[in-house]
């Protein structure tokens, strides 16, 4: 029908092909520009974030325990999209506005903190007791036991589900264009948005996307086996 | 160089130890047998402060710790340095080389020159047969490699008390010996010992006194000789003949 | 955003069909007709969860004529689009703005609307009072219409959304100075929202058409609307639709 | 300043009042009537393609490994909305035309079938080896094994993640509005739509999502105690 | 019973048997030791075919298996059917009762009567001293209880021969005496067993012979006392001193 269309039509065939050939170069100078950033940052705060919501799950103040439980149970009980809307549309109503660009990059990181926590929390209680034990007896603190002894093991633990952390957040950026950030998705619709050829940019992002993800579980497979130096298979 | 009184230790409702009693001259080496749960490894827990005994006191190499009392984190952790503990599963850090597990503790914790800790640290390995596995990660060592580089970094603490829990019995039978001799080394250099074992070849050759634990408490003590070939006790005489060579079957 | 017109071009003429479609609709019984149903008051759902609207009731009144039942289904802008290519939907109903970049894609009906620009400032702004003041402004506009052009012609600054909704929450937040749209849709805002802190400052005389949207290639289909409506708008049943919702007749 | 406004002007605060408890009929209405037999059906469906994913990739056969690969990648690597759209409205395109529903049950079945294959094969592995031998060794075939000795254990180890995959699900449902899908979030747009309280609507919304999510944890926590049942802590 | 011939195995370029030969007779029970890595859990995962032999010839009970030659996963199933294992970690389904581990076997793949089999299965639980666990979960039972509910399940498939891969060695010292005294009841039933462990008292008590394995052969083979009091290789006797509770230390 219309596929045939577009074979049975030479003219359709070439606009197509100009389409995406024009359009390539602005969906990766977005994804370069914008969606590769706003991923990147995002998920580095984020991770920091669920380093510390993950010790305060833990631990045993009570306060803590709560606050944590309180943050996760919130952000990953509602959608990305509100949580997104609120920050930006709904926070200058009680007089804090915030720039796109860090709007996003804190709605972003607040999601990732709360996502990735749960992993590095799973992670840290998957670290055997003796640990801590070994670390108790040759005298370390609670702060040198976490960042000599416990954190790298869980490292290694929390690198593939982590990753998933990660693909989710590159293609969550998306959206981003909710709150003025023109982030590669964004950028399919505008160009869309002219010749109306959705399905073939929409389709071109996700090859981008796709490729992102890719080059990801390549990194990711370098970093399992440099932290299976250490681990016997 | 340790003396323990009415040492009680508590989990909720379950009574652990039920008052321990005992002092060990310096360069003695003391080993522990008794039924699992007995509370074994309990008891040495607390000797390192890894359990909060509930009630009692203890003193090793001078400093008294008073288990009736509360204990600051500072307290506790000058408290620690006196003994150090070599664990059933050796417990190494996976993540580090022979070597930086033992420099851990000096370097990171005491704040060693590192240098000269490195220096010490060799020495020490040579000690348990390892000078060759320095760069090794444990993984790559073996159960009784691994055991022996857990020793060194206890050693490298330089604790007046080594506190030993089942220090072979995960290993492979004929990995055992290896332990064992560097064990034994320690104790003719004079090193006061707590070992929980149920290696009789370590406690007749090495062991100055035998506890045999039962329910939380020392149900009997004396030389090897006595224990384990005139015990007095009927529980002491009943373990005796599971664990042992006899002809129960 | 669907309220981006564009200037008065005739509809283009179209390659020519393979498939009857009228013949199919009229066969069915039912025409599909594709519309967001989120742009009062053109698409909208009432209080009691209806779709209705201005276009809702001229594309029913357009089914009628042809002798059929319409059969709406909603989605969001870029959807329809698709969804008119994937003929999901025989004809879309969104107060589609004429441009020429739509119509090289696409075929429209005769206008059946005309509406007119206005200039949306913050209520409390007294620095914006026409659309001369644009210069060097912030003004929040989809970057497809031409109420971004006719911003941009005035000096403003864009800032790029996706409809009339986000404009408005940007200008109640304070995050743009202005926006440029359609009167119709911000009357309607306006009387749902009177206290929202927003007020029209001015009115451009420039007037912008919409109408029906087809793919390209059904020429005797889009014959067939285009007679529907010339159909309501001769015997008055435009003109009753018309005051219905706006009050006063707004097709030309 | 407008929230001020807001609670200095009662009216709007009555309005707001009405809007809201005349909206959440609506909203619940859609929560179940599509929300959540959409999660649902599409999470049972997933899983089902889950373990057959999971199987594939841990065959011996390479034909079976990459095919399951291939796709994974391909959904995990692609933005959902580009999926949906893909399915929806492009498949048409070489004839091949599926309703709202359908469409819609069959997308997110693909993407939790890709997202929870990991899960189960992380969980599979996790068995000891010396299960499959025990079962090997009392004369159990390969579906024996995996029916009641494998997966009855994989299950408890894959509880805390899959929940994690349903309440990704529960909020993505959302985007089956693109494909005509009327689920709850589309309801609250279209209130929002006329009465532009956009914020009200997306945070009603967001309510209701985290209380089905917060029901789900709650089936989560007596699911994980079932298991404890013949696991020691 | 049993008759081996040339049994190889490697994996990869690693030769871990390297043609082993034994005969056994009905009734006999055959004990097996050797360091580790030697090859003994290849050989006994080999007469249960959980590791495909790369050459020799295996009967067992009459029936003969080529591993010369391909083998379908019918032959396979019918050979693994003569022998049951044992496991050195018990290896018990988790999430089933002891009973309903037991019953697994006879029940979902032999597809016996369940009712009978349910009988018989409360039978073996009374002889391996279990009669009040049979609803009890494994992680409810210690680690000799699971052992003698594991020996039950393999006694339940009714083999021709049992293998046992060192059943004792991940037990308290004080559980090891109840499963040997199952497994020498067995042998006193008349039960083929071969048996891998180190534990002199089983060996001296209840083997009809003793081999003694390195670097994938049978170095040296005799009855308990020949092996173990007047070994005749070198390798034997430097073994024996390491396992031994001798002066080596
Ligand atoms: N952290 C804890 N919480 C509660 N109970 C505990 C804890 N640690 C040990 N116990 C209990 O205390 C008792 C003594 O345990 P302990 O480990 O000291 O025995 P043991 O003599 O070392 O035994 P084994 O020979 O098995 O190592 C046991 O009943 C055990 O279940
Ligand atoms: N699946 C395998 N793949 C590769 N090598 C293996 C495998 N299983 C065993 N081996 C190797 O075969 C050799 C013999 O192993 P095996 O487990 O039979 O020894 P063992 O005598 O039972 O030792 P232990 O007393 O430690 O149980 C070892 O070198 C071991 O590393
Ligand atoms: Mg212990
Ligand atoms: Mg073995």
């Amino acid at each position: 029908m219309y596929l045939n269309s577009i074979f049975s039509n030479p003219e359709r065939l070439e606009r197509l092909g100009d389409i995406a050939q024009s359009s390539f170069l602005p969906l990766i100078e977005a994804a370069v520009q914008f969606t590769l950033p706003l991923s990147v940052i995002s998920f580095i705060l984020g991770l920091f974030l669920a380093v510390v919501t993950a010790l305060a799950r833990i631990s045993t103040v009570r306060v803590l325990q709560w606050i944590a439980r309180v943050y996760v149970s919130i952000i990953r009980g509602t959608p990305l999209l509100v949580q997104l809307f609120i920050l930006f549309y709904g926070l200058p109503t009680v007089g804090v506005t915030i720039d796109p660009f860090p709007a996003a990059v804190i709605g972003f990181s607040l999601n990732v903190g709360a996502y990735a926590s749960e992993v590095i929390r799973a992670a840290i209680l998957s670290i055997p007791k003796g640990q801590w034990e070994a670390a108790d007896t040759i005298g370390m603190s609670y702060s040198q036991t976490l960042r000599r002894v416990i954190l790298p093991q869980a490292s290694r633990v929390s690198v593939p589900p982590l990753s998933n952390t990660f693909i989710s957040l590159v293609k969550d950026t998306s959206l981003a264009a909710l709150i003025l950030v023109t982030e590669m998705f964004r950028v399919a619709q505008q160009i869309a948005a002219t010749n109306y050829e959705f399905l073939l940019l929409y389709g071109q992002a996700a090859l981008i996307y796709w490729i992102i993800c890719f080059l990801l579980s390549l990194v990711q497979g370098r970093l399992e086996n440099r932290f299976d130096r250490y681990v016997s298979r | 160089m340790i003396s323990i009184k009415n040492l009680h230790k508590s989990f909720g409702e379950l009574e652990v130890l039920k008052g321990i009693d005992l002092d060990v001259e310096k360069g003695q080496t003391i080993v522990v047998i008794g039924p699992s749960g007995s509370g074994k490894t309990t008891f040495l827990r607390c000797l390192n402060i890894l359990e909060k005994p509930s009630d009692g006191t203890v003193e090793i190499g001078g400093l008294v710790a008073d288990f009736s009392k509360p204990m600051s984190k500072k307290q506790i952790m000058a408290f620690r340095k006196q003994s150090a503990m070599v664990f059933q599963h050796y417990n190494l850090f996976p993540h580090m080389t022979a070597l930086d597990n033992i420099l851990e503790g000096p370097v990171t914790v005491q704040k060693k020159d590192k240098a000269q800790a490195k220096e010490k640290a060799l020495a020490l390995l040579d000690k348990v047969g390892l000078s060759d596995k320095a760069d090794s990660y444990p993984h790559q060592l073996s159960g009784g490699q691994q055991q022996r580089v857990g020793i060194a970094r206890a050693l490298a603490l330089e604790p007046k008390v080594m506190l030993f829990d089942e220090p072979t019995s995960a290993l492979d039978p004929e990995l055992v010996g290896e332990v064992l001799q560097v064990m034994k080394d320690l104790t003719q250099e004079g090193m006061t010992m707590v070992v929980v074992t149920h290696e009789m070849r370590f406690a007749k050759g090495a062991a100055d006194e035998v506890l045999f634990m039962d329910s939380g408490r020392i149900v009997e003590r004396g030389t090897p000789d006595e224990v384990f070939n005139r015990p007095q006790e009927e529980r002491t005489k009943r373990f005796l003949n599971l664990i042992q060579d006899t002809d129960t079957i | 955003g669907s309220s981006d017109n564009a200037d008065n071009t005739e509809s283009g003429s179209s390659t020519e069909g393979e498939t009857d479609l009228l013949a199919e609709i009229q066969e069915e019984g039912t025409l599909v007709i594709g519309t967001e149903g989120t742009y009062p008051p053109f698409t909208f759902h009432d209080d009691s969860g209806e779709l209705t609207g201005f276009d809702v009731e001229i594309a029913r009144e357009v089914a009628d004529r042809l002798g059929v039942e319409a059969e709406f289904l909603e989605t969001q802008w870029d959807a329809m689009f698709a969804g008119l290519d994937a003929e999901r939907f025989d004809m879309v109903a969104n107060q589609v703005g004429i441009n020429e970049e739509r119509q090289e894609s696409y075929d429209f009906s005769d206008p059946y609307i005309t509406s007119t620009a206005v200039l949306v400032v913050a209520e409390g702004n007294e620095e914006i009072q026409s659309f001369d003041d644009l210069e060097g402004k912030l003004s929040a506009q989809s970057l497809t219409s031409n109420y971004a052009e006719m911003a941009t012609s005035y000096g403003a600054e864009l800032e790029g959304v996706e409809g009339f909704n986000q404009a408005i929450e940007l200008l109640v937040s304070g995050r743009v100075d202005a926006t440029v749209n359609d009167n119709l849709t911000v009357l309607d805002f306006q009387n749902q929202r009177p206290d929202a802190g927003i007020k029209v400052v001015d009115e451009s005389g420039d007037a912008a058409q919409s109408a029906l949207l087809f793919r390209k290639g059904n020429d005797t289909f889009v014959e067939a609307a285009n007679e529907a409506l010339a159909g309501m708008i001769e015997d008055g049943t435009y003109e009753e639709i018309s005051n219905k919702w706006f009050g006063e007749n707004v097709l030309e």
